[in-house]
């Protein structure tokens, strides 16, 4: 067929035609309907980037959906959000849903979904990333505030209770060579000592 | 009279050209060079036709063409001439109107720039030679390395076309893989049908020799001239067979997903892959591997290795297609049968989507997701899926589990590319030489790939390739007896110092180094051993070995270094310190047709600049640069076509590359601003990427100010060539 | 000497078989109902999969592999193509071998080989324009509709006597031996698809209307502005399958939309200022080594959205509101957008139907059908079809197809 | 005598003691010097890591430039800390300008990442240092056949661009003693320990799948290398009897137990009395 600019430039001034009409008739009442849409324009678009951005998050893009991800997780079934769909929900600019999602904290770290993500999308890391990014705003599970106050106070996860077991085996009772110390030096001026903070 | 003088034929256009034609004709009757002066209204229509033949009759084919566009009269010139029977071989063309009037509305700075590329062209003319038609005969014979459908229709079309073929497969018999697919989509036909015509075809055609248990190991010589080096049978002596073209027709390779292990292919006998399930499928009754109880349960997982970073890039094209057809067979042999595909996108293109439907209708579930993990459970496997519409976890049991692994070149494809010549794809299949338009060529001359070595393809793509590529081979061989012009690189092979630039770099791989036996006596260490042989007939005339090589050996015998150097001289004549100008060497491809659309579109741009045509940006060489800087050029500018895009199906624009990045590395070095040349891609449907590129070289021109050369402090470049 | 090839449609399928045979000495007649050569490619701007321009095609044994612009292609100086322009096939009849064929030839207000293009009839009278600067023939063309003062000075002053306002369209019967059918695809005008409103809004534009707008040699010289009011347009959504795979309209996998919709996109991203770009699709189909066009556009940002539009709302100040159902969030997303963009399916071009009638050829969904599917070129006894005649297929495609339609009757004749 | 920096991290000694105490004894057996480091703390996986990335790498490079001081290699018996120290590492490595901020800070202790200390997990050291055959000559009880199902763990496999630990060399490992790997689908299935603080009932659910799946593939005995995994699997074995009234009695051993008995230390010095589910079973098995 030919389809030349003149041709084109008719059709074009045909439709105005037909678009200043349509105002009339069609423009007065909205459609209804119960569809109630996310609007895209309240997401937040440089969410992309700004986890692009971030340590893990260059391959990002790469993902086509194709859920891998999920497929490889061992717990998704108990997720309200699919490792696939947050990272939708992520390439969507969805940050408040994703920063707030309950599921990123539950993550094993099993590293499966990375493993075997076809586009090599670093999806286990990219919920670290996430993580970091939902702490900084203050959204984190207690239990995890309560580890944090752990580290900055005692410097350690775990404390040694039965020393005598350690004994048993001809070992000293105390951990050798443990400094907590510099641990809580260094974590007094990074995110940890404010979560704490924050929490007080 | 003498022969360096050319006569000049100036087109008025229907005297619709903004140009000066006294100030032309007056300054042009007082070069040395020219032998007469012609103004015609219509060099196009008869009466010019008629004028053209006149003058190169009076001067034995030295003629210049000051006109439109060589590209849409010089056909109609030649078909003129040849009707005629007058050579026409020696005329140089020179546009005044794309090129000039119609960009430049100053008419005195039109006619100025005019001139000067009539002069040029004028000083190029003088010493051009005619060309003329050659004839060699080559044997009549042709052969195809592999025996599936695409070696099978090829040998058959080459053998209708008047060739002798040899059909050379690695296997015991003849088919490939086609010979193993129980139905073929869209007709539903199965593979045997398809193939068993044209195995009779074959067996009746006295002019084609089968060699099956045939392994090719390399080919030496050129088009015209192979010999195939093979081995045949159970016996490994090395035999040889001669022949003057080669069809490469290898078919491709299943990938084997041993290194998924989510899969567990290779570790469950029941986990297969979908040609294996092809084959079974074919071969009598579906049973389980594991223990040849019945095959109830069967799932299909697709893109397994292809679209993956990890093995497989791209898509295999092919896969959706061939589970489909054989879910449709398993329904066929096992109506209760439950068929699962597991998919991330179903391609299935044009009228196979029916055959996708029908699969629906016939009840094959598609899910859309992926496998979560496969094991075994007392004795059978099972499957855990993660339907992603759904967003549910399905576990079934499955008799079978069908991979539809990836698609590969075939093995070997890399070992023959080292002696055959043909480059390959950064994916392991033929390189086509010009993705758009030309897909069955190689780089190599004489070589053509057709079918699944070059791409996943369709069984009726494959045949369609194999009818194709028989056709660029006749095109080619010409039945046996070439006859071709003689336009293109002629080597003097007293001045070839046997460096192999040329055959290392030559787009199409046509000049050979051979061993000189018969050397001269000199001491040993001056003694060259190799010297380079190049077959004319077989040169597209692009003249990158004439940039490239050190000696002016090897030249284009109708753009010589002295037509050129000669050329850029006369051209620049005009130039000074106060009319600063842009020379621009254009390709004849891409580059002449972005110029020409710019004279059509009649888009402005600045008068200070000069163009001499090229074959391809690869015939410029750093001389050529220097010289035109020695000659007064403010900046030299190179127009080529795109990267990946040469119609040599070589590098011509990429060595061109490397020549300009060169001199304008010795530029600075001797202080003359290396930002005084520089090249720039082209090609016609961006018309602006010309008038931006142009305008940038004449302003830079303007800015550097005068070069050494107009202020009289250069020193000549050293003597190069003869 | 054997009859002449009729070859039906002079796009790039055609073109190449033409060159092809009549390089190998073979006298064809190349027919084509427009005014100049080309067909769709001379409006796509960029080819897929080398992204440089349509314009060129290949055919050349003189020159092997020298590749030819539409514009310098000379198909008129060709000793053995007869090329004839604005004419279209009437009827077929005879037999194979001896076909007698029915041509109905428009007025050749403009004779080619006359005209220089020297531009002087353009600047008399609006009736003159030029196509394309690659039209193949190079002339201008006359469009009867228009008259002005200038239109009989231009006849009169074209200094090749080259218009005859006058011309009378007229029919003539020939002989072919075989005949090639090439008539190529046209895009559906989406027009009754009533959920994406093609025609009630000037924003809602098809692929091939979207390329017109991209093109620098077009109207909007590539800028990309909003038909409706011409101010720039920074959203464009495209939405995969309109009319394909759709059993209200065509059945079929339109099969090559999903490569130019992306090659699109690319283009969008990667060559024009801050633009981005959604796609609405079911199932993303970059063939083979097209994925290269899915990876690119998904690292360029392009937005893929599996799903379906369910609504559109016309906003006043010229943007689309646009509901979309995303299959896989299992939730439905608002856009707001400059453009929509439609990968409408591609259909067999007009006429083609009538010749498959009359001949008696097998139909493939309305395209050309094959004989044996596995040799899609040849559709009947000394019948042969390429390119998108066959069903859509991109220029790689059309030109192999042809090749092999020119190998297969050359196998015939020798 | 080769040495190395020990990094034992703060799990093991105090759930594990058995472990650290076995580990140390089989390496003496082999001539590998094990040095606890000094000065040095909790490597923070996975939480810190999830919470505060900054701090995480700045803790995990400061134990890195400590081994850099001494010029040894660090060993460690636990995969959360061998998945920090060698994520981080990884990490460092490939990109100098997070490593000139952490460097910065370290700075004010007069410390520097340089990276030439490799972290490496014991393991992985026993595999290439020490190598199959070595170990092969040392076997003086060969646990004859007796059926292993091997619980990886999935810092130590996973992302493997980064941990560079192959399945075959914990394989051969545990076929060097004598003993038969057995093959259970769920074999890279995680432990559940991550999420243990998170969501109980996930993480036994889990602990509880895993130990099926090994039960049920036929495995005698299963062993693990890392303190957490160990924790899920036996600890958590007592605590699958009230949340599904299941009862699996499978033994976990940590790998230098087994080896340890392999090479003829006796029970009391593998500590296999602080085995929650009872392992002295495997005796029965020791040949020789």
């Amino acid at each position: 067929m030919g389809f030349n600019c003149a041709q084109v430039q008719r059709v074009l001034n045909q439709m105005s035609v037909v678009y200043l009409m349509t105002e009339m008739n069609e423009r007065s009442s909205p459609p209804i309907t119960l569809i109630d849409p996310i609007d895209m324009s309240k997401l937040d678009p440089k969410f992309r980037n700004e986890i692009k951005s971030m340590p893990n998050g260059e391959e990002l893009s790469a993902c086509f959906a194709c859920s891998t991800c999920t497929a490889a997780c061992p717990i998704a079934n108990m997720w309200k959000y699919k490792p696939h769909q947050l990272i939708r929900m992520i390439l969507l600019g969805m940050k408040e849903e994703v920063l707030s999602s309950n599921e990123i904290w539950l993550c094993l770290t099993c590293y499966q979904c990375q493993e075997r993500c076809p586009q090599k999308v670093r999806v286990t890391d990219i919920f670290f990333d996430c993580k970091n990014l939902a702490a900084e705003e203050g959204k984190i599970p207690p239990n995890v505030v309560a580890l944090a106050k752990e580290l900055l106070t005692k410097g350690q996860l775990y404390t040694v209770t039965a020393d005598w077991e350690r004994e048993d085996m001809g070992l000293e009772p105390e951990v050798p060579g443990l400094s907590t110390e510099a641990i809580k030096n260094i974590l007094k001026d990074t995110r940890t000592s404010r979560i704490v903070g924050g929490d007080k | 009279m003498s022969d360096n003088k050319s006569a000049v034929l100036l087109c008025t256009c229907g005297k619709q050209l903004g140009l000066s034609y006294n100030l032309l004709e007056s300054e042009l009757k007082k070069n040395s060079l020219t032998a007469s002066v012609t103004v015609e209204d219509l060099v196009c229509q008869e009466e010019g036709l008629a004028k053209i033949g006149e003058l190169l009759t009076e001067n034995n084919g030295h003629l210049v063409i000051a006109a439109c566009t060589s590209q849409k009269i010089q056909p109609r010139i030649d078909q003129y001439l040849k009707k005629k029977k007058i050579d026409s071989s020696q005329i140089q063309y020179v546009n005044i109107r794309e090129h000039s009037a119609w960009v430049h509305s100053d008419v005195d700075e039109a006619s100025k720039k005019s001139l000067d590329m009539i002069r040029g062209t004028l000083a190029r003319s003088a010493t051009s030679v005619p060309l003329v038609l050659e004839t060699k005969e080559i044997t009549n014979h042709v052969s195809v390395i592999g025996g599936g459908i695409a070696g099978i229709e090829s040998a058959l079309s080459l053998s209708n076309l008047g060739y002798d073929v040899n059909l050379m497969e690695v296997s015991d018999q003849l088919g490939g893989h086609v010979r193993h697919l129980p139905i073929i989509a869209p007709s539903g036909k199965p593979g045997k049908e398809i193939l068993s015509g044209r195995l009779e075809a074959l067996e009746k055609d006295a002019k084609i020799t089968i060699l099956t248990k045939t392994r090719v190991k390399f080919v030496t010589g050129e088009m015209g001239d192979f010999t195939i080096h093979y081995v045949t049978g159970d016996c490994d002596d090395e035999l040889t067979l001669k022949t003057s073209a080669v069809v490469m027709a290898t078919g491709f390779k299943e990938f084997e997903p041993i290194g998924m292990e989510e899969y567990r292919y290779g570790k469950n006998p029941d986990v297969v892959t979908q040609f294996q399930l092809s084959k079974m499928l074919t071969e009598g009754a579906l049973t389980r591997p594991s223990d040849n109880g019945q095959v109830k349960e069967v799932v299909m997982v697709q893109c397994v290795g292809s679209r993956s970073e990890d093995y497989k890039k791209d898509c295999s094209k092919l896969c959706c297609t061939f589970a489909i057809d054989n879910s449709l067979e398993i329904l066929k042999q096992i109506p209760d049968a439950k068929v699962r595909i597991v998919y991330m996108d179903i391609r299935v293109p044009f009228e196979n989507e029916m055959v996708y439907k029908e699969s629906r209708e016939v009840g094959v579930d598609y899910i859309r997701g992926r496998i979560s993990m496969v094991w075994e459970q007392d004795g059978k496997t099972r499957v855990k899926i993660y339907d992603s519409l759904m967003d549910e976890y399905l576990e079934v049991t499955s008799d079978l589990l069908v991979l539809s692994a990836a698609i590969l070149p075939p093995d070997g494809t890399f070992e023959l590319s080292e002696t055959l010549g043909y480059a390959l794809e950064d994916n392991g299949h033929i390189k086509e030489l010009y993705g758009k338009l030309r897909r069955n060529e190689t780089r190599r001359r004489g070589v053509v790939a057709v079918g699944a070595v070059t791409r996943p393809q369709f069984v009726s793509e494959s045949v369609t390739d194999a009818q194709a590529g028989a056709l660029i081979l006749h095109n080619e061989l010409q039945g046996g007896k070439i006859q071709t012009i003689m336009r293109g690189a002629v080597l003097n092979v007293d001045d070839c110092v046997g460096c192999s630039l040329c055959a290392q770099q030559c787009p199409r791989g046509v000049p050979l180094m051979i061993e000189q036996t018969d050397s001269e006596e000199v001491d040993e260490d001056q003694k060259i051993l190799f010297k380079a042989a190049i077959d004319t007939l077989n040169c597209h005339a692009c003249g990158v070995c004439q940039s490239l090589c050190p000696s002016g050996a090897t030249q284009l015998n109708f753009l010589s270094n002295d037509q050129m150097w000669s050329e850029i001289q006369a051209t620049l004549e005009g130039a000074g310190p106060d009319y600063p100008i842009t020379l621009c060497f254009y390709c004849e491809e891409c580059a002449v047709s972005t110029i020409d659309i710019v004279g059509t579109q009649k888009m402005e741009y600045p008068a200070s600049t000069r163009f001499i045509p090229v074959p391809c940006a690869g015939r410029v060489s750093i001389i050529d640069i220097l010289k035109a800087f020695e000659s007064g050029a403010g900046s030299v500018m190179i127009a080529a076509c795109e990267t990946d895009r040469c119609h040599f199906g070589g590098t011509g624009n990429e060595i061109a590359q490397v020549q300009v990045d060169v001199a304008r590395d010795i530029l600075n070095a001797i202080g003359w601003k290396g930002e005084r040349v520089d090249m720039f891609r082209m090609f016609s449907a961006e018309p602006e990427r010309f008038t931006t590129a142009i305008s940038e070289m004449a302003r830079r021109a303007k800015e550097l100010g005068p070069t050494p050369v107009h202020t009289g402090t250069a020193g000549k470049w050293m003597e190069v060539g003869k | 000497m054997s009859d002449p090839v009729l070859i039906i449609g002079a796009g790039v399928a055609g073109m190449t078989a033409a060159v092809e045979l009549a390089d190998s000495g073979v006298k064809t007649v190349l027919v084509e109902k427009l005014s100049t050569t080309g067909g769709n490619a001379l409006n796509l701007y960029k080819a897929f999969p080398t992204d440089d321009c349509f314009y060129c095609f290949e055919g050349n044994r003189w020159r092997p592999g020298i590749r030819k612009c539409f514009y310098r292609s000379a198909l008129t100086e060709q000793p053995n193509i007869d090329l004839k322009m604005n004419c279209e096939v009437e009827e077929i009849s005879g037999t194979p071998g001896k076909f007698s064929v029915k041509l109905n030839v428009g007025p050749q207000y403009i004779d080619p080989k006359k005209c220089t293009m020297c531009g002087l009839c353009i600047e008399r009278s609006k009736a003159f324009s030029l196509v394309s600067p690659q039209c193949q023939p190079q002339a201008v063309v006359y469009d009867p509709e228009i008259e002005d003062a200038g239109t009989i000075s231009a006849a009169e002053e074209c200094p090749t006597k080259a218009i005859n306002l006058d011309a009378k369209g007229d029919k003539k019967t020939i002989s072919a031996s075989d005949i090639v059918i090439a008539t190529g695809y046209h895009e559906m005008q989406p027009v009754n698809v009533d959920e994406y409103g093609y025609g009630t809004h000037p924003n809602i534009i098809t692929q091939l209307e979207l390329a017109r707008i991209l093109d620098p040699l077009g109207e909007a010289k590539g800028t990309l502005l909003r038909p409706s009011d011409s101010k720039p347009a920074k959203k464009v959504m495209m939405v995969q399958c309109v009319g394909s795979r759709d059993e209200n309209y065509y059945p079929y996998c339109s099969k090559i939309c999903c490569v130019y919709a992306l090659k699109h996109a690319t283009i969008l991203t990667q060559e024009r200022e801050d633009v981005d770009v959604s796609v609405v699709y079911m199932d993303i189909r970059t063939y083979d080594r097209h994925e290269r066009y899915y990876r690119q556009t998904r690292e360029a940002g392009v937005e893929f959205i599996r799903g379906r539009v369910s609504r559109i709302e016309p906003q006043s100040d010229g943007t689309l509101d646009i509901i979309v159902f995303d299959s896989l969030l299992n939730k439905y997303l608002k856009f707001s957008v400059d453009l929509f963009v439609l990968s409408s399916a591609l259909e067999p071009s007009a006429g083609s139907s009538e010749i498959m009638t009359s001949l008696g050829l097998k139909s493939a969904s309305g395209f050309i059908g094959a004989t044996n599917l596995e040799t899609e070129v040849v559709v009947g006894d000394r019948v042969y079809a390429c390119g998108s005649a066959l069903g859509p297929s991109e220029v790689p495609e059309s030109v192999t197809q042809a090749r092999a339609v020119v190998s297969k009757i050359l196998q015939n004749r020798e | 005598m080769t040495t190395y920096n020990l990094y034992i991290g703060c799990s093991v000694p105090v759930n594990y003691p058995n472990y650290e105490a076995a580990m140390i004894k089989v390496a003496q057996a082999f001539n590998m010097d094990l040095v606890y480091m000094e000065g040095v703390g909790c490597c923070g996986s996975p939480n810190l890591r999830a919470m505060d990335h900054r701090g995480w790498i700045t803790v995990n490079a400061r134990t890195l430039a400590i081994a850099d001081k001494t010029g040894y290699d660090i060993v460690t018996p636990c995969n959360g800390c061998f998945g920090s120290l060698k994520d981080v590492h990884h990490h460092l490595m490939h990109d100098a300008e997070e490593r000139a901020k952490v460097n910065e800070i370290l700075k004010k202790e007069g410390l520097e990442f340089k990276g030439n200390a490799k972290p490496r997990h014991f393991a992985e050291a026993l595999y290439h240092d020490i190598g199959i055959e070595e170990i092969k000559k040392k076997i003086t009880k060969p646990l004859d056949g007796v059926g292993i199902a091997i619980h990886y763990g999935c810092h130590l496999l996973r992302p493997d661009d980064v941990t560079e630990f192959k399945p075959e060399y914990l394989q051969e490992l545990v076929e060097v003693t004598g003993a038969s790997v057995i093959d259970y689908p769920l074999w890279k299935q995680c432990c559940g320990a991550t999420v243990l603080p998170v969501d109980e009932d996930i993480a036994i659910r889990l602990a509880r799948d895993k130990v099926k799946s090994m039960k049920e593939a036929g495995a005698a005995f299963a062993t693990v290398v890392c303190p957490a995994c160990g924790n899920q699997l036996d600890l958590q074995q007592l605590g699958l009897k009230e949340s599904y009234g299941e009862v699996y009695n499978l033994p976990v051993l940590v790998y230098p137990q087994i080896l340890g008995l392999a090479i003829g230390l006796n029970e009391e010095e593998v500590g296999l009395g602080m085995n929650r589910v009872p392992a002295d079973p495997i005796l029965d098995h020791l040949s020789g």
